[in-house]
Formats: C-alpha cells, sequence, structure tokens
C-alpha cells in the first residue's frame, strides 16, 4: 500500500482527505469502525502473509465506500440543487458513474504498483557515479583505435 | 473553498416556464436552462479550425475533386461540404444543390425524410401526422413546417429532462438487431442520442404496405461493421444510384459516426460521445454539460484533460497523426476508384458484355462502398483509428484486383495502353467531364432561395405564434 | 514482521563473487544477483501460448507458406521461425538450416557478424580481437568462442550493473544520427538496451579499409521510418539477394522492433520496452526487475496492471483485436507479392526486356520490403498497430499496381489469360517448386549438430575453466 501513501501525499487531496476519508463508510458511527476492523484485519493478514500482490485492486465494497465519499464532499458540484428539482435522475447521473473513470489520477495517479513509486530503483543522476556513459571502457577504446586507424 | 460554492448553488434556480408537448424552439428551453441553452447556441460559430476539420464552411468537392467522379449520377457530385455545427442544420440543407430549386410543393428531387435529422420540428410533425406519413412526402411539402434547427426537443424529454430518443429509426435498428433500446444504460444515452443521426442510413423503398413511403431505415440487422452491412444490402439487391461511367449499382455511405466510435478503444473503454463533445464544465462551482457541441479539440483542457493528464499539444497531435496516416491512404484510394470507373467506361465503349463487367462492377461497388464507410465518418480516422486503416486497406486491395481484371478484359478487347485520365485537380473540370451545369443548377438555387425559402420561414413563424408559453410565477 | 522485510531488504545484495572483465556466465552473476538470475532462467520455457505468438517452437513456414516464394533464392526460404526466449538464441542459430552446416572453420554461408545478437560471448570477443576484426570472419570460425546465449552481460556494467551498451552497431547507428547514446535517461536506456538487437539491420561490405569485414550497420542516417530506411538503401544501392524468378534486387527485413515500438502511442507516453517486458515485482520485501523476457499476456497482472485498471481479459483482447485486424492484411499481402514474382517471371519467360521490368521490378522491391518491415517485428501489431496498417495500405497499393503494370507487359506479350499458380498451402510444395532439396539439408544439418557442435562446446568449456572465480567473504 507504499504507492498508495506515496501518490496520495503527493495528490490535490493531501491537505483536504485522508485514507479514510475516502475508504471508510461514513453513514454512521458503527458501520465506520466495523469496516474499519474488518478491512484493517484483511490487510494486516494478506501483507504479514505475504500474499500483497504487485498491483492492488479495489475491491466491489470499497469501490461503492469511495464513490460514496466522493460524493459525500462533492455533492453540491456536481449534482445542481435547481436541477434536482425536476431534472429527474440528476443525482444519479452525476453519481452513479465511478468517479475515477474520468478523474483517473485522483488521488492516486495512474501508474500504481508496488514497485511503482517509493525506494526507486531508477538512479538519481546526481547521486550516481560522475561517469554518465553507457558505453564501457573496452567498447570506446576499440572503437576509438578502429576510427584512428582503420584495420 | 468548497464550502462557499455550495451556498452559491442554493440560490440558483428557480423554473421560468412549463415546457409542453413537443417544444421546437431552444428559446423556450433556455428560459429554464440559460447554460446548457447559451452553451448550445454556440454552435453557430463557425471560426474554429483544427487540421482536418472546421465548424465552418469547407467544399470537400473542392478540396478532393475526385468525388465527382465518384459519384457521378448522384446528387453529392454537386455539392458536398464537411459538417458544421447544428445550428446550422436547416441552413446547409436548404443550400445544398443536392435538394435542388423546388418552387412549389410536390416538386423537387428530394423526399420528406431528408428533413428526419435536420429539425426538432420533425418529433413534432411525426407526433402529429404520424412517422410513415412523414416519410411519405417530398422533401419541399414541410418546407414552412420545419424551420428550427437540432435542438432540446432531439435529445430530450421536456417534462423530465431524461435523455430520449425522438426518432424511430433507431428504435427500429435496435428491435431489428433483437435489442430493447430501453434498456440502455445512462451512459449508452450519452452516445445513443447522436446515434438517433450520426449513422449510415438508406431510405427503404420496398416496405410492406408502405409503398410510397421512403422509409428511413438503418442497415444493423446482421450487424454493423462495414462487411455485414455490405452483405446486407447485397442480399437486399439494394442500390442508391447507378453509375453513368461504370454503369455499376452503386451504395453510398452517410457518416457512420457511431458504428466505427463502437470499434474504438475509448467506445470499449465506456467513453461516450459526449465525454468528449459535450464535456462537463464548472461555472460558479457549478458542474454542467457544455452543449457547444463541435471539435473537442476546441476545448481539450475540459474534453481530453480529465481523463489524459498531458500535454495540450501532444493530445492534438495524436489526433492530428491519426488523421494524416488515415488520410494518406484514403487520398489514394479515391484516385484509383475514380480511375477505375473511367476504364470500366472504357471497356464499355469498346464492347464488353455484362458477363465480363459483372465482377468488374461487384468490386467496384464494394470498394468504394468501404472507402465512403471510412471517410465519410469525418471522426473515424481518431475514433477508431485501426479500424478505419483496415477498412481502407481492404478497400485498396479490392479496387486494384478490380482494376487487373480491367486490365485484363481491356487487352482481350485490344487495348493494352493506360487509359486517358481526366485532370482530377479541378472540381470544376471534373463536373464538366460528367456533364453536370453546375451555374444553371446555383442560378435556380438562388431563385429558390430569395423567393421561396422567406415564404417557408414566415408561414413557420405564424404557425408558432400561435402556440401560448406558460410562464410560472417565481417563489 | 514488518521488521524482518527490512532487515531481509538489506541483505539482498550481499554480493557474493567479485565479477572481473566480461563474464559471459550467467551462472556467475546469479551468485550475486539471485533473484533476477532465477528469472532470467525462466527464458528458457516454451510452454506459453498465446493467439499468435509462443515462447515455443513455431514454424513460420508451415503457417503462411507463401513465404517460401517470397524469399526464393534467399535463407529465409529455408527455414524461419518465431522466436524464443533468449536462452534459445545459440541453440537455435545453430540449428536453423540457414547457417548451413561448416563442417570445418572457414566453411559455411554465413559471416560472423551472424552471432552480433546472440551471446555474451560476442562483447568478450570484441574486446579482445576488436569490433572490425570481429565482423571480418566465417561464422564458423567462431563456434567454439560463442557458447553462452543473451545475457547479464550483453545489458549490464558488471561493477555498477548499470544498463550499458555493448554493441558498437547502435552506438554508430545514434552517432550517424548525430546523437550521443551517453545522453540517454535512464528511461531510455530501460528500451535501448534492447534496441542493441531488436532492430532491422543490414551487413554493409563496402566499408573503407575493411572491405572482407561484414560490417553491422543500423540503417538509420535518413531516418527511421519504413520510407526513409527504403530511400537509405535505393540510394547506397544496397540489396540483400536478387530474386531468382522476378530477377529483383531484394531487401530483407528483421525484427523493426525498436522503430517500429518508438511510432506507437506507449512509446510516445514513454513507455518503455523494460515497462511491458521486464516489470517490476516485489518478492517479501525486495523489489526487483523480472527477468523472464517473453509475451506480456502472459503476466498480464504485474505488466500492463500497473497502468490499465481492466479486466485481464479485456487488454488480452485488445491485443489480439490489433493483431487480428494487421494480419487479416498482411496475409492477403502476401499471397499478392508471391504472385507477381510468378507473374513477372512469366514475363521475362516471354521476352520482357530489362526496360520494361525496371519500374515492375522496383515495385515489387518496395512492397516486399514494406511487407517485411510490417510483420518482421512480430510485436508490431500491438507496439504501433495504425503505423503497422498504414504501412500494410501502401504495400498493398504498391503491388497491385505493379500487378497491373505486369498484367498490361503480359497481354503486350500476347499474353491474356490470369498466371497458373502453384499450391500456396504447402510449405513443402513451394520449396520443391523453387528448387530446394530440405531433406538433404536437412541431413547435411544432422551431421554438423551431432558432429562440430559438440567439439564446439567442448573447447569453449575447456576455455572457460581457465578463468577463476573470485569469491568474497561475507560479512
Ligand atoms: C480522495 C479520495 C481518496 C483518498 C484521500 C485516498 N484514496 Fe485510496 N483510492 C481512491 C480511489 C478513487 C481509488 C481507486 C479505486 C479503483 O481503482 O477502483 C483508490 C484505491 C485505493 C487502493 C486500491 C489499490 C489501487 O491503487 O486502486 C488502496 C490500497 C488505497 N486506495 C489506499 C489508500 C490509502 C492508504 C490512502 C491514504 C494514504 C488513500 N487510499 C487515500 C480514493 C482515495
Ligand atoms: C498491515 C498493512 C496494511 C494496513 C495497516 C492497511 N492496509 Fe490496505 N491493504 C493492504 C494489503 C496487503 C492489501 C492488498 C489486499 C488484496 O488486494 O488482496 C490492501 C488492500 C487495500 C485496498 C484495496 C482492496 C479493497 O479492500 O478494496 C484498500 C482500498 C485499502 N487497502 C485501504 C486501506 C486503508 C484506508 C487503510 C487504513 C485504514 C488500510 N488499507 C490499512 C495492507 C494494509
Ligand atoms: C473529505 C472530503 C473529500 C473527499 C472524500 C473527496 N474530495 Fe475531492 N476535494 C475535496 C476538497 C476540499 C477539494 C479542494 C477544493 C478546492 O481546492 O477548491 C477537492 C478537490 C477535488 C478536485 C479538483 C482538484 C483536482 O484534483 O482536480 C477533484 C477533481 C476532486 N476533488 C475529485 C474527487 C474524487 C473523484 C473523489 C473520490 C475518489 C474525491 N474528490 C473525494 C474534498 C474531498
Ligand atoms: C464524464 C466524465 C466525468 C465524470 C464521470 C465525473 N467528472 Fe468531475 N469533472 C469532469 C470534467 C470534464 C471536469 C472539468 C470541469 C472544468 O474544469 O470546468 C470535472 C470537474 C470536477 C470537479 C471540479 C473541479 C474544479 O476545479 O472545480 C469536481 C470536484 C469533480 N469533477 C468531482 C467529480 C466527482 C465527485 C465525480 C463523481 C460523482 C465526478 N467528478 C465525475 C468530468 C467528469
Ligand atoms: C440519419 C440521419 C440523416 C438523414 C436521414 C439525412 N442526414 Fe443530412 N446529415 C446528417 C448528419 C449526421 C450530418 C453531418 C454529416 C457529417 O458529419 O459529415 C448531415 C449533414 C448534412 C448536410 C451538411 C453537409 C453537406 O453535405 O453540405 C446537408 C446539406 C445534409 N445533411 C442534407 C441531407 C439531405 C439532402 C438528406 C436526404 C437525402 C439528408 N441530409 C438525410 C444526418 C442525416
Ligand atoms: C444532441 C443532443 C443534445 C441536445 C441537442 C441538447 N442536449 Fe442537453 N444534454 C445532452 C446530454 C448528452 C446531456 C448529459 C446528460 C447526463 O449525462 O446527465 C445533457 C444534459 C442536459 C441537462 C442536465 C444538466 C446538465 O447540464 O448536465 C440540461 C438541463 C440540458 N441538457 C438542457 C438542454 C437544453 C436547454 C438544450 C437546448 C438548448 C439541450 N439540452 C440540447 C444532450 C443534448
Ligand atoms: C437530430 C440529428 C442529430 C443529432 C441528434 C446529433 N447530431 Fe450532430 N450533427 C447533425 C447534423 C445534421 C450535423 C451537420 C450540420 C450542418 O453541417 O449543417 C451535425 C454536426 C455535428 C458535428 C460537427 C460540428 C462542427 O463544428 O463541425 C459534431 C461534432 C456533431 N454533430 C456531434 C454530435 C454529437 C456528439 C451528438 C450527440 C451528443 C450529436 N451530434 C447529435 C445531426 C445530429
Ligand atoms: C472519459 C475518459 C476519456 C476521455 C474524455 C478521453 N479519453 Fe482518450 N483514452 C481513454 C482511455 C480509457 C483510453 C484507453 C487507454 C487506457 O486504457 O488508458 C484512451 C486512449 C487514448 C489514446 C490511445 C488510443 C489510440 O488511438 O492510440 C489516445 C491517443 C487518446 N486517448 C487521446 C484522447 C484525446 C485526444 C481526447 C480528447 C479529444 C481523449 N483521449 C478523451 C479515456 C478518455
Ligand atoms: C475520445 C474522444 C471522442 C469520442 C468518444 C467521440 N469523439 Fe467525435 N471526435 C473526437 C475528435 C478528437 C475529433 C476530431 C476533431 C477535429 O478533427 O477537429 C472528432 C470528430 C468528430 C466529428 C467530425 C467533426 C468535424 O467537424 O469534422 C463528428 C461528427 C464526431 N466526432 C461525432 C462523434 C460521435 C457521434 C461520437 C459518438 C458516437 C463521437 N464523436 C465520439 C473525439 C471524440
Ligand atoms: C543481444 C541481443 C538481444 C538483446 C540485447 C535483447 N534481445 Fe530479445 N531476443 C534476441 C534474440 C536473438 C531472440 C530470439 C531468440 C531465439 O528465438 O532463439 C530474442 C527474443 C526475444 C523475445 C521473444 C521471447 C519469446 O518468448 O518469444 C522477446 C519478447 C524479446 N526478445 C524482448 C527483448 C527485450 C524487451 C529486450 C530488452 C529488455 C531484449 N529482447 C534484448 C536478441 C536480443
Ligand atoms: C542486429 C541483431 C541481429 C543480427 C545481426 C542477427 N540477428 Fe538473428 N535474431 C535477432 C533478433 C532480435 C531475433 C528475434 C527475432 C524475432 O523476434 O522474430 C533473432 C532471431 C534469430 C533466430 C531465431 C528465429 C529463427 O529464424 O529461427 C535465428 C535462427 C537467427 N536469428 C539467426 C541469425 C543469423 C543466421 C544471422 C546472420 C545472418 C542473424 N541471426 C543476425 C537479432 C539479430
Ligand atoms: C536484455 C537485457 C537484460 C539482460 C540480458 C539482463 N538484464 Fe538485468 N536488467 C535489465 C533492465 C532493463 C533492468 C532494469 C534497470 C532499471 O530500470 O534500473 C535490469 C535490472 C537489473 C538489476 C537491478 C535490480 C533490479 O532488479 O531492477 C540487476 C541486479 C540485474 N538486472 C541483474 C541481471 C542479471 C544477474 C542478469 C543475468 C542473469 C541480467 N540482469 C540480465 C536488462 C537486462
Ligand atoms: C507504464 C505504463 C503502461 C503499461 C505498462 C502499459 N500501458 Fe497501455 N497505455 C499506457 C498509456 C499512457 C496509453 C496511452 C493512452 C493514455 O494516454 O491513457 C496506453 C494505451 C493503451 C491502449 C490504447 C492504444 C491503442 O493501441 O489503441 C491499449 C489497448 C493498451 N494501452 C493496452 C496495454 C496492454 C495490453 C499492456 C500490457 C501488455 C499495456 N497497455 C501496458 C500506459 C501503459
Ligand atoms: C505497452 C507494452 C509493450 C511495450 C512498451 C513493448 N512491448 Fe513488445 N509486446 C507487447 C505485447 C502485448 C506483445 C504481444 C505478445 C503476444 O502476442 O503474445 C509484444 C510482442 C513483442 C515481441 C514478439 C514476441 C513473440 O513471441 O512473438 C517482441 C520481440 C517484443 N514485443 C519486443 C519489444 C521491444 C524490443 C520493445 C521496445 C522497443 C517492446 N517490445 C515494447 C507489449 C509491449
Ligand atoms: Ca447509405
Ligand atoms: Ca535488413
Amino acid at each position: 500500500m507504499q504507492p498508495q501513501y506515496i501518490t496520495w501525499t503527493h495528490s490535490s487531496h493531501r491537505e483536504v482527505a485522508s485514507c479514510n476519508d475516502c475508504h471508510v463508510p461514513h453513514n454512521n458511527i458503527a458501520n465506520k469502525y466495523f469496516f474499519k476492523a474488518k478491512d484493517g484485519l484483511y490487510h494486516a493478514t494478506v501483507f504479514t502473509m505475504r500474499a500483497e500482490p504487485q498491483v492492488i485492486r479495489a475491491r466491489q465494497p470499497s469501490i461503492e465506500v469511495i464513490q460514496a465519499n466522493c460524493v459525500r464532499c462533492h455533492q453540491d458540484q456536481v449534482t445542481d440543487a435547481k436541477m434536482d428539482a425536476f431534472v429527474a435522475d440528476h443525482t444519479a447521473n452525476r453519481t452513479d458513474r465511478t468517479c475515477w473513470e474520468c478523474h483517473r489520477d485522483v488521488p492516486h495517479g495512474r501508474v500504481r504498483s508496488l514497485s511503482s513509486v517509493g525506494a526507486q530503483i531508477e538512479p538519481i543522476k546526481e547521486y550516481s557515479s560522475s561517469d554518465l556513459s553507457v558505453i564501457p571502457g573496452w567498447l570506446k577504446e576499440t572503437m576509438k583505435s578502429q576510427k584512428s586507424k582503420p584495420n | 473553498n468548497i464550502f462557499e460554492r455550495k451556498s452559491e448553488a442554493k440560490y440558483a434556480y428557480q423554473p421560468k416556464v412549463q415546457l409542453e408537448g413537443i417544444e421546437p424552439r431552444d428559446s423556450v428551453w433556455g428560459l429554464n436552462y440559460p447554460r446548457q441553452y447559451q452553451s448550445y447556441q454556440k454552435t453557430q460559430d463557425t471560426t474554429f479550425h483544427s487540421m482536418f476539420g472546421t465548424s465552418g464552411h469547407k467544399d470537400m468537392l473542392e478540396s478532393d475533386p475526385e468525388l465527382v467522379i465518384l459519384w457521378a449520377g448522384y446528387g453529392f457530385s454537386k455539392d458536398y461540404n464537411a459538417p458544421k455545427g447544428h445550428f446550422w442544420a436547416v441552413d446547409d440543407i436548404n443550400k445544398t444543390l443536392r435538394t435542388g430549386a423546388p418552387m412549389a410543393p410536390g416538386e423537387g428531387p428530394m423526399p420528406s425524410t431528408c428533413w428526419t435529422c435536420k429539425s426538432t420540428d420533425v418529433p413534432r410533425l411525426m407526433s402529429e401526422i404520424g412517422v410513415s406519413e412523414f416519410y411519405s412526402h417530398k422533401w419541399s411539402d414541410f418546407g414552412s413546417q420545419v424551420i428550427n434547427p437540432i435542438g432540446c426537443a432531439d435529445c430530450h424529454n421536456p417534462e423530465t429532462m431524461k435523455l430520449t430518443i425522438t426518432r424511430p429509426a433507431l428504435i427500429e435498428a435496435f428491435e431489428a438487431m433483437g435489442k430493447d433500446i430501453n434498456q440502455a444504460s445512462h451512459q449508452e444515452m450519452r452516445s445513443l442520442v447522436c446515434a438517433q443521426c450520426h449513422v449510415e442510413y438508406y431510405f427503404d423503398k420496398k416496405k410492406p404496405g408502405l409503398e410510397n413511403a421512403q422509409y428511413l431505415t438503418f442497415p444493423w440487422k446482421d450487424g454493423m461493421d462495414v462487411e455485414n452491412v455490405e452483405k446486407y444490402y447485397d442480399e437486399a439487391q439494394f442500390s442508391d444510384w447507378t453509375h453513368p461511367l461504370s454503369k455499376t449499382p452503386m451504395l453510398k455511405a452517410q457518416h457512420p459516426d457511431y458504428e466505427i466510435y463502437q470499434m474504438g478503444v475509448h467506445a470499449k473503454r465506456g467513453v461516450s460521445c459526449a465525454d468528449c463533445h459535450m464535456p462537463y464544465q464548472t461555472e460558479g462551482g457549478q458542474k454542467f454539460t457544455n452543449h457547444h457541441i463541435g471539435s473537442p479539440l476546441a476545448n481539450v483542457e475540459n474534453s481530453c484533460f480529465v481523463c489524459h493528464r498531458e500535454k495540450v499539444e501532444d493530445l492534438v497531435t495524436d489526433v492530428y497523426e491519426r488523421q494524416r496516416k488515415i488520410k494518406e491512404g484514403t487520398t489514394k484510394l479515391q484516385r484509383l476508384i475514380a480511375m477505375a470507373h473511367i476504364e470500366t467506361a472504357k471497356a464499355i465503349e469498346l464492347g464488353a458484355n455484362e458477363t465480363q463487367l459483372a465482377a468488374i462492377q461487384q468490386g467496384i461497388r464494394h470498394a468504394q462502398w468501404r472507402w465512403d464507410y471510412s471517410v465519410a465518418s469525418h471522426g473515424a480516422a481518431f475514433h477508431a483509428p485501426l479500424e478505419t486503416s483496415r477498412i481502407v486497406t481492404s478497400a485498396t486491395d479490392l479496387i486494384q484486383e478490380t482494376r487487373i481484371e480491367i486490365t485484363r478484359l481491356l487487352a482481350s478487347l485490344g487495348y493494352t495502353q493506360p487509359v486517358p485520365m481526366p485532370d482530377f485537380s479541378s472540381k470544376e473540370t471534373l463536373q464538366a467531364y460528367i456533364g453536370l451545369d453546375i451555374p444553371k443548377e446555383k442560378s435556380a438555387k438562388q431563385t429558390f432561395l430569395d423567393q421561396v425559402v422567406p415564404q417557408w420561414l414566415k408561414e413557420g413563424k405564424a404557425r408558432e405564434s400561435q402556440k401560448s408559453i406558460k410562464t410560472i410565477s417565481s417563489n
């Protein structure tokens, strides 16, 4: 879950929404703690059992939780108070399609795998060896000598 | 911040009018839905240009003169333009040389069916006189009835504002496929409202019991892909016209936008027409559907950005690259088909008989059908680049195989030289070559536009003025 | 628990041995990097099958017999297979009929250059005897020198494990384009290591001062796209062989994987070969690059899922749909080119002269080059579907235009019938048709494999056993 954490800390939501704001039901207190316990327990088990998959994907129950939370905070932006009055299904039309179908980067970005963020193998030029050449010494030599005196 | 936005919304709305029956005038709907109305009005803007598309006037016969040969003997060889915004639908159908210059009702080349996809008066008229009756007149009979361009009433239910299908052809096409359009999801409806018009069609003149109707039909019974529709027309032994040069029974493909879009990855991922052509927009903390339907490239920020966080120029070049690669193939292809018509004419002139010509004409019919299918949808090159390219490849192979046949035939008739070709670079030359008198057509059209159309408009307005508008006392 | 895993990570890269010079044996590197080694070893697995690809043996001449006609007079008409994993590179080049049966050094049809992309012994050998010397021998001269398949030393710097370019041809190609490969970003390197081998190439036999070398060269000077490379070869008046049927100076396109990939949207978005073919993977808290290079469809969850949140079957069908649409075009195309060769042979037989044939042979040369370019890259149909399809369209037009020429020529020579064709459905029939004695070739190859290859291996192992391995006492 490291990638989710890291992507979130770089998202527009870092300051405004924590994990649980999106991933735990907020319809009623009891439900909230029940889901959290169930969820946390499940994750902890998977995690310590090393069954953590390369690419985690939200399961249906939590997809519904997330969607509900998007709507909870953005209700008034995505649905038009005035439309509700008489545009049938207006609220449904605006909220039944998962938001991240379009907002594909909110909040975790699009590249999500255990290895896609965090302890990058990718060397940052600043810290890598001063010699940036990708051509091994022996090859530089042979090629140079060859240019100077063909055969 | 968003909490301010919340309160803003609260005040926004008071309904102004009560929409009754089928209201063809957008201006009336606009009183209730100013944002949607105002944005939809922008479809009259003609200033936007992309590499191949435009919201303004573009004479396709000028830019691709071979089309004159391909459509010889058919209205499209006189006049064919790139699409403009919905606002212009009625104006353009009045102006096109294809509809001729009917000075009185009952005159002119076109049937009333031509109005079907041009106006909100169509659902109104259909509800008043019945569908098959609507299809059974001359285009000129309804001039004073049809005066409002495509608008709200074409896609929305006035009471509920739900997206709705107002054109019987789409509903019947679904039935023919054994599907029930009422089962369509909301997301599917965001494309199906467009599929009422942005599809290939033909006029069925053989409908049992409706012999004098030109019944608008979508040829989807056996599938929507180019090969199945081709088979459908072959089995029905249908042809739109017979080509005067090659004597081939031809097919015309019209804008299969919906069909080809469905073959692309966007459709496969559930992206709808409205997602790109009518993106949401935020004003005063309110999201609404931007109704300025046109090229998404005029509004990449709203259209593509939510889903693609790329540079604008990258997204624009994505589109251009695909269009350029497809255009390369279709440009070559249309020239080859034009040559095939002329080469076949030569063979006929040299006395080729029907049995010798049968296979050749079949080849021309299918090749031009496929070419037309790939270009008549102006968005196809981006909507489904690979499928479009696949169609172009198959048509190129087909027409060239046919030209090999023709070459053999000509040789067997003692003619082994390349057949002389006209100057393909000039629309006028080619229109003369196929014996069209465009200046004559144009002046007739001008008289029609000066004398008849204003009359139609006057009568129409008078009729509308009868209809009262119920306003609601706001409180 | 979590702390265990942390410490695990620390020990992951405890070096066990000191890698010295260019170590061609993966097993030695494997002592330091067990995970990468073990996953790379999996490239010997031959069990995976996708719709068109396989990690095992697939005889392309069996599945597409026309290829025998297209490559008549050239080694590929004897034997050509779909690629297997890197582990098999040396084994396969020994086994292919293309390398013949050289019973002694200096014998056989192929130059030493053929080894270049098959083994980690190549950089070793080049560093010992020099690059141009390496290119100046017979393939059979180095049999005992080259025994290890593609491996660590081909892509990695042994001291730093950094990705590195060990093949001069790629460096020289960059120079020819006026670029410096040392400026390549890390992400670019994740594709460039592959571009050392997965590219179109030719052997330059005219290099000033190196006349007896067959110098491996990538024809990128004027650009990497199919048209520019075609121009490059035309201007150099280069041809790989002359076709015995049509007497055409032919070009062979070999696996332009890197070139075509660059024309696709994945490359445009910065996705590298390694992102799909070598996805990162985490085992017990340890992140590493999965070195089991093969079809990503064998590993969609780790490969595509990183960026795509679709169902596995949707992503798999994405690939299959694109491959099917391209295959439709190339299958038709290869048949047409085969026919063109045979039809031209007929014209020659009837006494056609060089001036009459010039344009026709040019057409065949270009059409087959483009066809080959689009199929020789086994991943092209997915890497860049539209560009691949565009190439197929242009080749289809080209070969058919040429066949029209041929038909006219034949007619002018008094022949107006379709030219009789052999049975295109059988590899054996066609190989006989072009006069190959495959059974003879096969038995010669068998003797070579039984007597020579084991000897090569024995000598090679003996040589390697001299080289000591420095172990490091772990602490
Ligand atoms: C603004 C709302 C929001 C916040 C805040 C948020 N998430 Fe998410 N989360 C989402 C969405 C949307 C998805 C995508 C679900 C899908 O793809 O079906 C998601 C998916 C996930 C997944 C499933 C794997 C994946 O990448 O799809 C994990 C794990 C996750 N989030 C963990 C976290 C953690 C841990 C935090 C806090 C550090 C967090 N989320 C904060 C909205 C949020
Ligand atoms: C002990 C480690 C651990 C903790 C703590 C943890 N998770 Fe997870 N989480 C995981 C693992 C492992 C998975 C992958 C499970 C799978 O896909 O089978 C996962 C999967 C998920 C998913 C996607 C699967 C689903 O349930 O839809 C979401 C969403 C998620 N976690 C959110 C959270 C949130 C929010 C919290 C904090 C309340 C949290 N997790 C705490 C380890 C953890
Ligand atoms: C706890 C409340 C909360 C939740 C839950 C939440 N948001 Fe937000 N969101 C906010 C706030 C606050 C802002 C910042 C608004 C501003 O800056 O004006 C915001 C900003 C945004 C923006 C505009 C900035 C951007 O990143 O483009 C989008 C889009 C958005 N949210 C979508 C979502 C989606 C999709 C979800 C569910 C996956 C979600 N939000 C869940 C509170 C929330
Ligand atoms: C069909 C695509 C689509 C879907 C589905 C969608 N949105 Fe949006 N959303 C957009 C577009 C396009 C914009 C940009 C509007 C603008 O920039 O003017 C937007 C804007 C927003 C904004 C305002 C951002 C700002 O800067 O003001 C928020 C918040 C938001 N969406 C949240 C949501 C939530 C929550 C959902 C799900 C209930 C959702 N969206 C579903 C396309 C979509
Ligand atoms: C099934 C719906 C439908 C029918 C029936 C239909 N059209 Fe159209 N028409 C369209 C669409 C969609 C466009 C936009 C075309 C494009 O995108 O190229 C269009 C565009 C046009 C244009 C503007 C472009 C141009 O060619 O100048 C004219 C004029 C026109 N149609 C006339 C007609 C005539 C005449 C008929 C009857 C023969 C007809 N239409 C029948 C849907 C239809
Ligand atoms: C070509 C089809 C089409 C036409 C014409 C059209 N609309 Fe829409 N309209 C749509 C679509 C699609 C949506 C999005 C529906 C949804 O997903 O909720 C929409 C949504 C709306 C909504 C719901 C609120 C919103 O902004 O999403 C209103 C109100 C509306 N339109 C009013 C109008 C008015 C007024 C007109 C005429 C000026 C009009 N429409 C013309 C297709 C159309
Ligand atoms: C009632 C028929 C009808 C419906 C419904 C309809 N269109 Fe059109 N559309 C047309 C016609 C006709 C034109 C051409 C108008 C002209 O050129 O005069 C057109 C033109 C266009 C254009 C070209 C605009 C330009 O600036 O070049 C686009 C884009 C378009 N439609 C998209 C859509 C989308 C998306 C939908 C659904 C949301 C839709 N249309 C629904 C008939 C329709
Ligand atoms: C509602 C979401 C959405 C919208 C809006 C959208 N796209 Fe896409 N686009 C996708 C998805 C999903 C894919 C498929 C690739 C993937 O799975 O990420 C895709 C694929 C693409 C591709 C690669 C397919 C190809 O033909 O090579 C291009 C290019 C592209 N989009 C450009 C655009 C442009 C330009 C626009 C605006 C005119 C746009 N997209 C609008 C979601 C969207
Ligand atoms: C993923 C985004 C996307 C989707 C989905 C999409 N379009 Fe398009 N459409 C485009 C782009 C981009 C263009 C090219 C505009 C240009 O060339 O300026 C285009 C072009 C068009 C054109 C030609 C406009 C002109 O002026 O030439 C029409 C008509 C059209 N689309 C209709 C539709 C219809 C109908 C649907 C659904 C059946 C649809 N589009 C779905 C992005 C999309
Ligand atoms: C030193 C040359 C060389 C390098 C470097 C190289 N390849 Fe290969 N590759 C080959 C050869 C040779 C084969 C065919 C082996 C055979 O069939 O015997 C091959 C086969 C393959 C195959 C087919 C495997 C299968 O199961 O069918 C794939 C995929 C592949 N390479 C991808 C890559 C990628 C990705 C890279 C870079 C990360 C790469 N190669 C680097 C030479 C190379
Ligand atoms: C520039 C690098 C390069 C050179 C030089 C090269 N190959 Fe290959 N070879 C490859 C790659 C890459 C593949 C994988 C081909 C594929 O993906 O279809 C391959 C595959 C093969 C295969 C396995 C597939 C088959 O056809 O059975 C054989 C055998 C082979 N090469 C022999 C040769 C011979 C003989 C030569 C010299 C004439 C040669 N190679 C020169 C890169 C090269
Ligand atoms: C065809 C090219 C190729 C070959 C052969 C190859 N590697 Fe790699 N290797 C790569 C690439 C690409 C990466 C990813 C580099 C990065 O992004 O940091 C990599 C990464 C690594 C890393 C860095 C840690 C990691 O897992 O990302 C190690 C260690 C490694 N390889 C060892 C080996 C060993 C041992 C062998 C031989 C058994 C080998 N490699 C063979 C291409 C190759
Ligand atoms: C490192 C990220 C990444 C990986 C890995 C990746 N893709 Fe993509 N893919 C993209 C991006 C980015 C696009 C371009 C569309 C967009 O901008 O969303 C794309 C586009 C596509 C498209 C639409 C383009 C087209 O040709 O129509 C398909 C299909 C696709 N990917 C399938 C796959 C499959 C299958 C795999 C695994 C074999 C894969 N992708 C691996 C990032 C990736
Ligand atoms: C976006 C993902 C993606 C990228 C990037 C990518 N490939 Fe592929 N590649 C695939 C897929 C998917 C296939 C089809 C595999 C199949 O048919 O089973 C494939 C097929 C291949 C094949 C043929 C394998 C076979 O057995 O037929 C080779 C070789 C190959 N790729 C090499 C490369 C090289 C070299 C690069 C970079 C220059 C590259 N690929 C970039 C996804 C990718
Ligand atoms: Ca039609
Ligand atoms: Ca070559």
